[in-house]
């Protein structure tokens, strides 16, 4: 990596180049530009810490969600490029979901205002800030109560902003679209402390989800993926963590279980009581002042409320406790019922019963998470209608889309008479504002972060403003409006504000402040975490508690569940084309939405898959596509949030359907959080169908050698292949051709066939240089799919639109598969589903190289499978030629539809393709040469392993992928590929490919796959 | 008779397979619709003379290319000198042949706007040429972009510049080094990615 | 010494027993090649719209790209590639009736041979087109073609692509130097007929040819050596063509029976055609006399004999398919027959199949117009025998995740449709431009005119 | 008339034609030339002709083609060397396939060559002696020679009964 800047007043200094003629950026495969004269623009001033050409690395906070997970930025000539997880940071250590990745999207998004605007009429009109800061100023001076609705912010703003609402006597209302409001209100109550508590996965042997959705959604999706893959993964001891997923509906979080138990929506609290109470036995105290709780609940009760069996309750305690250390998260942002904190509080219990807390649960560091409760919004609704607010200020939420119409918001908010937004690009609630004052995009913006208590990490903006949007940083805005209300003289910067406040934090017996602010800027955070882990004394609750199994509004004989999207949130990121174009983890669906209905459901009511129906509920009703999913129960249907946008922008509106529309405006109590499982709906088939815009084509995997799997007890066992599929014979690098074949055990074996190819040309003098190869850890694979939208943002892969992908064209280099072997909704047992990424494998003997007619693609001395875009003819033979089918073709000049100021993100390193070639993964070739050019440049040195980091393998937060150079004998790659579970993917083809499997570990006997009957 | 015949058909035959090995004259790459073609000086914003600043004859300056090219050693990109490095030196020097041309690097530095020079070097897009590379292998930038510090105004059609063509970059990387094999790799993926 | 020539058939074998003198023969050939009567003007204007069609559709791909087929991932291959294997496939019943069968001295040759040469030349310049149709970039098409160039590049011999290049440019060359070698004599004879305009266009393109001696000598030697030469030529191409397919490792296309499967079927498509073909141009010129049921006979068994051959082929592909044991395979041609694209697969079977096994019965071997409705049938089954190799064998590969379906675009078939319009454009201008059927060769196998009726026998 | 070199004759019969051929060369005539509509071999013997020399053009070119083929294959993949596939730089068996085609190619082109420069081809110049019909149902004969040699062959060929005989000069 490039070095890490640090700057003091940085944004002077980051100026940039106005245009990209000298790195020749966004350069298109035939230079197809309209003006004769090409204009090479230099600095004004040159700044010195921007060289042409080399990337300067920045580090910052992902803003996107309320995880803050630590970044890294590249910028390119003084353009952001690429974000990357910070391996220093404590949240994400190096990995970023493919949200992250998005928000650069945001950055460059077309749809953002081109500065601050006022309501003229039915129109926007574009002001200065001064007259807009006036305006607000002007208002505020005069109004009765005004109101401030804010998301979450950073501690500086954060006290700013109660500052400067103090200021003003007005209100303040913070808002999470999605909040884990009733975790933190049960750790309130039972422990009596704030915020939520942090989970070790890592050191859980048995880990048990209360349908908690926690790689996906929650607290900290990077972290817990990253916490999940290494306790499930094989230790060196050959023992793995086991992971148990309770709860109606498979998420992705569930589709890696081990196990999967569907019970009933909200009857969490009744299985967790029941397996504390077999816990605890005859122990009174064990549940301290909740033991009468335990008293009333047994598996039996419990058995029949949630339907499942007694024994699978029985068993599930008994290993909770075997199985030490273990975990049991309670129901997550993705179900919240009417009972949520009454189940979080039961499996509280659990865990402390199990004597968890300080182990796995742990309070020292609580995480500052999203909590705010969706009671308050209610409460401004009714003082929006009375019209008595007659300032209403939103920030970083968007209420009038993500609340249920139900709430009346939308009819409320427009009674205000003055309505202000500090959103950055229109939605819903901008929308409808009458004075516009858009807030900076994180990337471009002072800030700072605080993920966990004791964590203090800054937000420190890479690149001056996107020059098409005159955006100015909300801290800065009320600041000087602040100014102009008390009419004193200059407003400080928020840049000061903030700074002013870490100093008047820190304590100068550690050193000067400006060092240590310098090394915060650098490193990107600051760890002042105490050691010890407390164990917290159980709390009697101070309110009558009701662990009943909480009322659905009928009528209606499907219950529906309406989650959070694992792309889109809860609807503040579906403006983004590359999560837009991600195949959902689960579904695999792309743009639009789906009903998740069990497929034995269906067939009872004669729904096939696509048919629209008609979704009702007592609360709304819309229509909706079928997915038939074998990953839910048949009494419950979901629909997942973040679709049906109206007035977000070109890539968001009437994209699939808003969920919210089918629910109540409820809170739960007494957390006071919007409950999201909560209805009941008739599902009705409108007699339409459509085809699903999926990229999947089977999810069955016929029998062949594609993602197979070892129990764990055969590990370990080599030899006796009998309980396994496939072979695994050692690994040997397969001469010259950069392919691994293993050591034949019997004859006829690929090594008997050495490659003609590793003697001619090229090889004969490349003899000595790298092989590069990739291994791919099946077992640590979450499927989160963080390394398709990595690659797609690193290597300038265009997106299709709905159309395309319909007529099977989506361009996605990373295609991850996933087939289900063992699913079954219908009682507790073991469940295996596979996710395999299938990139392009670089085979040693790649049947698509010898067909192109031109050389396009060929071999490389590195072990590469080169495709060289500009002699690309297009035949497309050798995408048929591809047996893993990961060659996609450009059959458009999809580019072109690219709108300014998004193509800024483009990698100045990658040929953007042009129209007829043929494109796939490269292995980020460019980061590569990068590399090699530096190794080169720094007197010749050897390129050292783990220098190249492809996108893919930077950005999964499971740690599931590794590349480097397989002639190196102590490399990373060289080492897990000599593990006795690697496979290569259709390895009887012989292709020799360079990309290593390692086969799933699962708890339960696998079929060994067949290739002869 | 006949054998006469006979032996100018068998010409005829070798001339037919002679036609397929004619030598085929450098095409325009890809790309090449950006070339400039525009007639000099007037193409540049300022009649800016290279010989003037780098040229070593007398009342020359003789100045090092890198001294404004200043990123050609450490990055792929040569750069193009900031309008501020002009003026560093321009403040003092009023320019004794047309001080008009060095009064409009006055007016840039007041308004702020950058130089609009027109590219003269330019390989296609899909080519990734990294100069630091071929400093670093010792190149002088007068094997690819000829002799410029005696030049006054440069020109792409200048013999010693082939960047437009591919054949030009593979003949010095095919020269066998001293170990007989090539001193550059020939490889695809080395500039095209 | 004998003066009974061999090459000249007892009276009896001819197929055309009603044509008597060298006269008739050029008068009624030659009529062809006068006025054109309503019918031809009328196919030659549906001719010409299919073609500003045709060119239309390429237009307005070229213009927006490849993407306006229905083509994708993972059916690279649909239509285009189909078509063009079926007009290669077409073109192979023509030299090899004017080569193999010159060589064998087939009997019923004569009458047929020119019509089924120029269906062969058309047809080639008509398959021609859609490698260029197909690729991505036709403005770098011109790649595979070897030539010295600035960038030290050259194609790449291992790719089956490449040798269909010198295939198929090979092919037409020969196919066409033969065709119009074969020609230049009735040119001349036209010729000495024609007047005016006419007279000049067949001056020029005849040569000069007048006959004489020696000419016919060294004629007849090249003749036949370009027969020697064409016979192996027609075998190759189409096993050329069939290894684009053979040397791939798709499931479906991976099998050695491939080029003898391809050259039976592309000799059974081509004869089919000839038959399409000649009945309609045998009425409106009224040729009856000279392409008699005789020829439609010996035409008919040609295809009954290729029919078997190609069943034999399907069955044992889904034999060893079955017999190998081999997962993959087997469910790549359980997908042929019952997967996405069955009515594809079954009309194939019922075309190719089945339906030729009427011509098994004389009846219908001589009677026209059931020949004429058969040979329909049969070119549209192998046109679907090729859709059925190309897009079933793509949609379902090796990996099912990627598994997907293909549908032909509006372009796609404008473009096929066109194709046949731009063949039949060129076949009509040749029915009325050159002798359709050959008037020396006519003249080898009828009588010589004899004098003396005593002395030795001729 | 005086001068005229040359006698055409052309009759309507086979036998006729062929005697008159064999009688002319008899009687010890250097250049007789035969019109048919047809390639007559009666007549190619009465002439007495030899072993036709188009074989050795299609040989030679056919030969020069197999090794263009080899040739150009093998040194274009050693000229700049990529491995595909796994597979030698130098595949011969794929070079064959070139190989092969590239013999048929040159092998026909040279036959025809061969052919045109052996029988004049083309010469589109009309000449006086020819006769439409030859290329319709009649043979031709022509005969060359001096002024007393040409009333003998007027005799010979009159003995044969033909439809037309006319004095002309062949002009090539």
């Amino acid at each position: 990596m490039a070095e890490n800047k640090s700057m003091k007043d940085g944004i002077k200094r980051r100026d940039f180049l106005r245009v990209l003629g000298v790195s020749g950026a966004g350069a298109t495969l035939t230079g197809c530009s309209t003006e004769k004269v090409e204009r090479l623009l230099p600095y004004v001033v040159a700044p010195d810490d921007i060289t042409p050409g080399v990337s300067t690395w920045y580090t910052t906070v992902c803003g996107g969600c309320s995880a803050q997970c630590g970044m890294w930025v590249r910028t390119r000539e003084g353009r952001a490029i690429k974000v990357e997880g910070n391996p220093n940071h404590p949240v994400s250590e190096g990995g970023l979901c493919a949200k992250g990745h998005a928000t650069l999207q945001h950055l460059y998004h077309p749809d953002r205002f081109l500065g601050p605007m006022m309501r003229d009429g039915s129109e926007f009109r574009q002001v200065t800030w001064e007259e807009a800061e006036s305006l607000l100023a002007a208002r505020l001076g005069s109004a009765q109560n005004p109101m401030l609705i804010s998301g979450r912010m950073g501690p500086s703003l954060n006290k700013l902003v109660d500052e400067f609402v103090e200021g003003i006597g007005g209100v303040r209302v913070s808002y999470d679209a999605i909040s884990d409001a009733p975790l933190a209100e049960a750790a309130r109550i039972v422990y009596g402390t704030a915020g939520i508590p942090q989970y070790d996965l890592e050191n859980a042997r048995f880990l048990l989800s209360f349908g908690n959705d926690f790689i996906e959604t929650g607290s900290s999706p990077v972290a817990h993926n990253k916490g999940l893959a290494r306790m499930s993964s094989v230790d060196a001891a050959g023992s793995k963590g086991r992971f148990v997923y309770l709860g109606p509906r498979l998420s992705l979080t569930g589709l890696n279980a081990d196990k999967w138990i569907p019970i009933r929506p909200g009857t969490e609290a009744a299985v967790a009581l029941a397996m504390a109470a077999v816990i605890a036995g005859d122990d009174p105290e064990a549940a301290g002042p909740y033991s009468n709780v335990l008293q009333a609940y047994n598996p039996r009760v419990a058995a029949q409320v949630a339907g499942v069996t007694e024994d699978a309750i029985f068993e599930l305690a008994e290993d909770f406790v075997s199985e030490a250390p273990t975990l049991a998260l309670g129901p997550g942002v993705g179900a919240h019922h009417r009972g949520a904190t009454a189940a979080n509080i039961a499996v509280m219990i659990l865990n402390h019963v199990a004597g968890n807390v300080g182990r796995t649960v742990l309070y020292d560091a609580p995480v500052n998470g999203a909590v705010s409760a969706y009671a308050d919004i209610e409460a401004t609704v009714s003082a929006m209608a009375s019209g008595e607010s007659e300032v209403v200020m939103v920030h970083g939420a968007n209420p009038v889309y993500s609340i249920p119409p139900q709430a009346g918001f939308a009819e409320a908010f427009a009674q205000v008479p003055f309505k202000v937004s500090f959103a950055s690009a229109l939605d819903e609630t901008s929308e409808m504002a009458d004075l516009i004052l858009p807030d900076r995009h994180f990337l471009e913006a002072w800030g700072d972060s605080s993920p966990l208590a004791g964590v203090i990490a800054v937000q420190q903006p890479v690149m001056q403003p996107v020059p098409h949007f005159e955006s100015k940083q909300t801290g800065d805005v009320l600041l000087s409006v602040a100014n102009k209300l008390s009419g004193e003289g200059d407003a400080a910067t928020f840049y000061d504000y903030l700074q002013e406040h870490h100093r008047s934090a820190y304590d100068e017996a550690d050193g000067d402040f400006e060092d240590a602010w310098q090394e915060l800027l650098r490193t990107g955070m600051a760890d002042t975490r105490g050691e010890e882990a407390r164990v917290l004394e159980l709390q009697s609750p101070e309110i009558a508690l009701s662990f009943e199994v909480p009322t659905f509004d009928a009528p209606g004989d499907l219950t529906l569940l309406v989650h959070p999207s694992p792309r889109f949130g809860a609807g503040e990121f579906s403006n983004s084309p590359w999560l837009q174009e991600l195949p959902d983890p689960v579904s695999k669906i792309v743009w639009h939405s789906w009903l998740e209905m069990n497929p034995h459901t269906a067939e009872l009511r004669g729904i096939r898959d696509g048919d629209i129906v008609t979704v009702t509920s007592p609360h709304g009703s819309l229509e909706v596509p079928v997915w038939l999913y074998p990953g839910i129960r048949e009494d419950v249907v979901a629909l997942a949030m973040g679709g049906g946008h109206t007035g977000m922008g070109r890539y968001a509106d009437d994209k699939g359907v808003n969920a919210l529309g089918l629910l109540p405006s409820t809170s739960e109590q007494p957390s006071g959080a919007l409950v999201t499982t909560v209805t009941s709906v008739t599902v009705i088939p409108t007699g339409e169908n459509r085809r699903l815009a999926t990229v999947e084509g089977s999810s069955d995997q016929h029998d062949r050698l594609i993602a197979p799997a070892v129990a764990l007890a055969d590990l370990g066992h080599a030899g006796d292949d009998e309980h396994e599929e496939g072979g695994h014979e050692e690994l040997r690098e397969l001469q010259g051709v950069g392919g691994f074949i293993p050591v034949p055990a019997d004859e006829g074996a690929p090594t008997a066939f050495p490659l003609e190819g590793s003697r001619h040309g090229l090889y004969a003098d490349a003899q000595e240089g790298p092989r590069w190869a990739m291994a791919i850890d099946l077992d640590k694979c979450t499927g989160c799919s963080a390394c398709v939208t990595a690659c797609q943002a690193e290597n300038n892969v265009p997106w299709v639109g709905e159309e395309q992908v319909l007529m099977g064209r989506d361009m996605n280099w990373v295609r991850i598969e996933r087939f289900y072997e063992q699913v079954d909704a219908t009682q507790a047992g073991d469940l295996d589903v596979r996710f395999l990424p299938m990139i392009c494998q670089h085979c040693g003997n790649a049947p698509c190289e010898t067909v192109c007619p031109v050389f396009a693609t060929y071999h490389t001395p590195e072990g590469l499978n080169a495709q060289v875009y500009n002699r690309c003819v297009g035949t497309r033979y050798c995408a048929n030629n591809c047996p893993y089918k990961v060659r996609v073709f450009n059959w458009y000049r999809y580019t072109d539809e690219v709108p300014e100021p998004l193509n800024w993100q483009w990698n100045p390193d990658v040929t953007v393709r042009d129209n007829g070639v043929m494109e796939k993964c490269s292995f980020c070739v460019q980061r590569i040469r990068e590399v090699q050019n530096r190794a080169a440049l720094e007197g010749g040195r050897e390129v050292r392993d783990h220098e190249v980091v492809p996108a893919c393998e930077q950005s999964c937060p499971a740690e599931a992928i590794v590349f480097g150079n397989i002639r190196d004998p102590n490399a990373r790659i060289t080492q897990v590929s000599s593990s006795e579970r690697t496979y290569r993917v259709l390895e009887d083809l012989n292709t020799q490919p360079a990309v290593n499997y390692l086969k799933k570990v699962t708890f339960h006997e696998v079929a060994s796959v067949g290739h002869e009957e | 008779m006949r054998k006469h015949w006979l032996i100018g058909g068998l010409a005829s035959l070798l001339t037919l397979a002679g036609l397929a090995f004619i030598q085929e004259g450098p095409q325009e790459p890809p790309g090449s619709e950006d070339m400039v073609e525009v007639e000099y000086p007037s193409g540049q914003p300022i009649a800016f003379p290279h010989d003037q600043h780098a040229g070593s004859q007398p009342g020359q300056n003789n100045m090092d290319c890198q001294y404004c090219h200043y990123s050609a050693e450490r990055s792929v990109d040569a750069g193009i000198p900031s309008v501020s490095s002009c003026w560093g030196c321009h403040q003092a020097i009023p320019g004794s042949n047309n001080p008009e041309e060095v009064a409009k690097i006055q007016q840039h530095i007041q308004s702020g706007d950058p130089i609009p020079w027109v590219r003269i070097y330019k390989v296609a897009d899909h080519v990734h040429f990294p100069h630091m590379r071929h400093l670093n292998a010792g190149l002088e930038c007068q094997q690819c972009h000829g002799e410029v510090q005696e030049l006054q105004v440069l020109d792409s059609r200048d013999p010693a510049w082939g960047g437009d063509n591919m054949g030009w970059c593979v003949e010095c990387h095919r020269q066998p080094d001293d170990t007989g094999k090539a001193q550059a790799s020939t490889d695809c993926t080395v500039c095209h990615y | 010494m004998s003066l009974v020539p061999e090459g000249r058939t007892a009276r009896g074998a001819v197929p055309h027993p009603d044509v008597h003198t060298y006269d008739e023969v050029n008068r009624d050939v030659l009529r062809a090649l006068e006025t054109p009567g309503k019918a031809w003007w009328a196919l030659l204007a549906v001719a010409a719209a299919g073609v500003v069609l045709f060119f239309g559709a390429w237009g307005w791909q070229l213009y927006k790209g490849i993407g306006v087929s229905g083509l994708n991932s993972p059916v690279g291959w649909g239509v285009y590639i189909t078509t063009f294997v079926f007009w290669v496939g077409i073109a192979h019943s023509g030299t090899l009736i004017s080569a193999i069968l010159f060589l064998f001295r087939a009997p019923w040759r004569q009458s047929i041979y020119r019509a089924a040469e120029a269906m062969t030349v058309f047809a080639v310049m008509t398959a021609g087109l859609f490698p260029l149709i197909h690729v991505g970039r036709l403005w770098h098409a011109y790649w595979l073609i070897p030539y010295p160039n600035s960038r030290f590049l050259w194609p790449n011999f291992k790719s089956p692509l490449v040798w269909d290049v010198f295939a198929i440019t090979t092919y037409f060359t020969v196919s066409a130097t033969f065709f119009y070698l074969g020609a230049i004599p009735d040119i001349a004879a036209a010729r000495d007929r024609a007047t005016g305009l006419r007279k000049k266009f067949y001056q020029v393109i005849s040569l000069g040819w007048r006959g004489t001696d020696s000419q016919w000598h060294h004629f007849g030697k090249a003749y036949i050596f370009l027969a020697a030469l064409a016979a192996p030529l027609v075998l190759s191409v189409h096993s050329v063509v069939s290894w684009d397919f053979a040397m791939t490792i798709v499931p479906g296309w991976h099998a050695t029976i491939f080029a003898p499967y391809f050259v039976a079927g592309a000799i059974f498509s081509g004869v089919a055609m000839v038959i399409t073909l000649v009945v309609p141009m045998r009425k409106i010129f009224g040729l009856e006399a000279y392409l008699t049921t005789k020829h439609f006979d010996a035409m008919a068994k040609l295809c009954l004999l290729t029919s078997l051959i190609v069943l034999y082929a399907y069955l044992s592909e889904f034999f060893l398919a079955w017999y190998s044991g081999e997962e993959i395979e087997r469910t790549a041609f359980r997908n042929r027959l019952f997967g996405d694209y069955w009515w594809a697969a079954w009309t194939m079977l019922t075309c190719n199949g089945f339906v030729p096994i009427m011509l098994w019965f004389r009846r219908i071997r001589h009677s026209i117009p059931a020949l004429f409705v058969i040979s329909i049938f049969i070119n549209i089954g192998m046109w679907f025998e090729r859709y059925v190799i190309v897009v079933t064998s793509l949609h379902h590969e090796y990996e099912p995740f990627a598994w997907g379906i293909y549908r032909p675009s509006l372009t796609e078939m404008a473009i096929l449709v066109g194709s046949f319009c731009w063949f039949g454009f060129w076949f009509l201008l040749f029915t009325r431009l050159l002798p359709p059927i050959a008037i020396a060769e006519l003249k080898e196998v009828l009588p010589a005119p004899i004098r003396k009726k005593t002395g030795e026998a001729y | 008339m005086e001068n005229a070199t040359g006698l055409l004759a052309s009759y309507e019969y086979l036998d006729s034609t062929v005697d008159a051929i064999k009688a002319l060369k008899k009687a010890g005539f250097e250049t007789v030339k035969a019109y048919s509509p047809y390639p007559e071999h009666h007549i190619e013997d009465a002439l007495g002709y030899g072993q036709s020399p188009v074989r050795v053009w299609t040989l030679v070119s056919g030969l020069t083609g197999t090794a263009t083929g080899f040739a150009l294959t093998i040194w274009t993949s050693i000229d700049w060397p990529l491995v595909v596939g796994g597979k030698p730089i130098v595949s011969i068996p794929a070079y064959i396939i070139i190989a092969f085609e590239m013999t048929i190619l040159f092998g026909a082109l040279g036959t025809i060559i061969g052919l045109f420069v052996l029988s004049r081809l083309p010469s589109i110049k009309p000449t006086v002696v020819y006769d439409p019909e030859f290329s319709s149902g009649r043979y031709g004969v022509y005969v060359e020679g001096n002024h007393q040699s040409l009333e003998e062959a007027r005799q010979i060929m009159n003995e044969q009964q033909p439809i037309e005989l006319r004095e002309g000069e062949l002009d090539d």
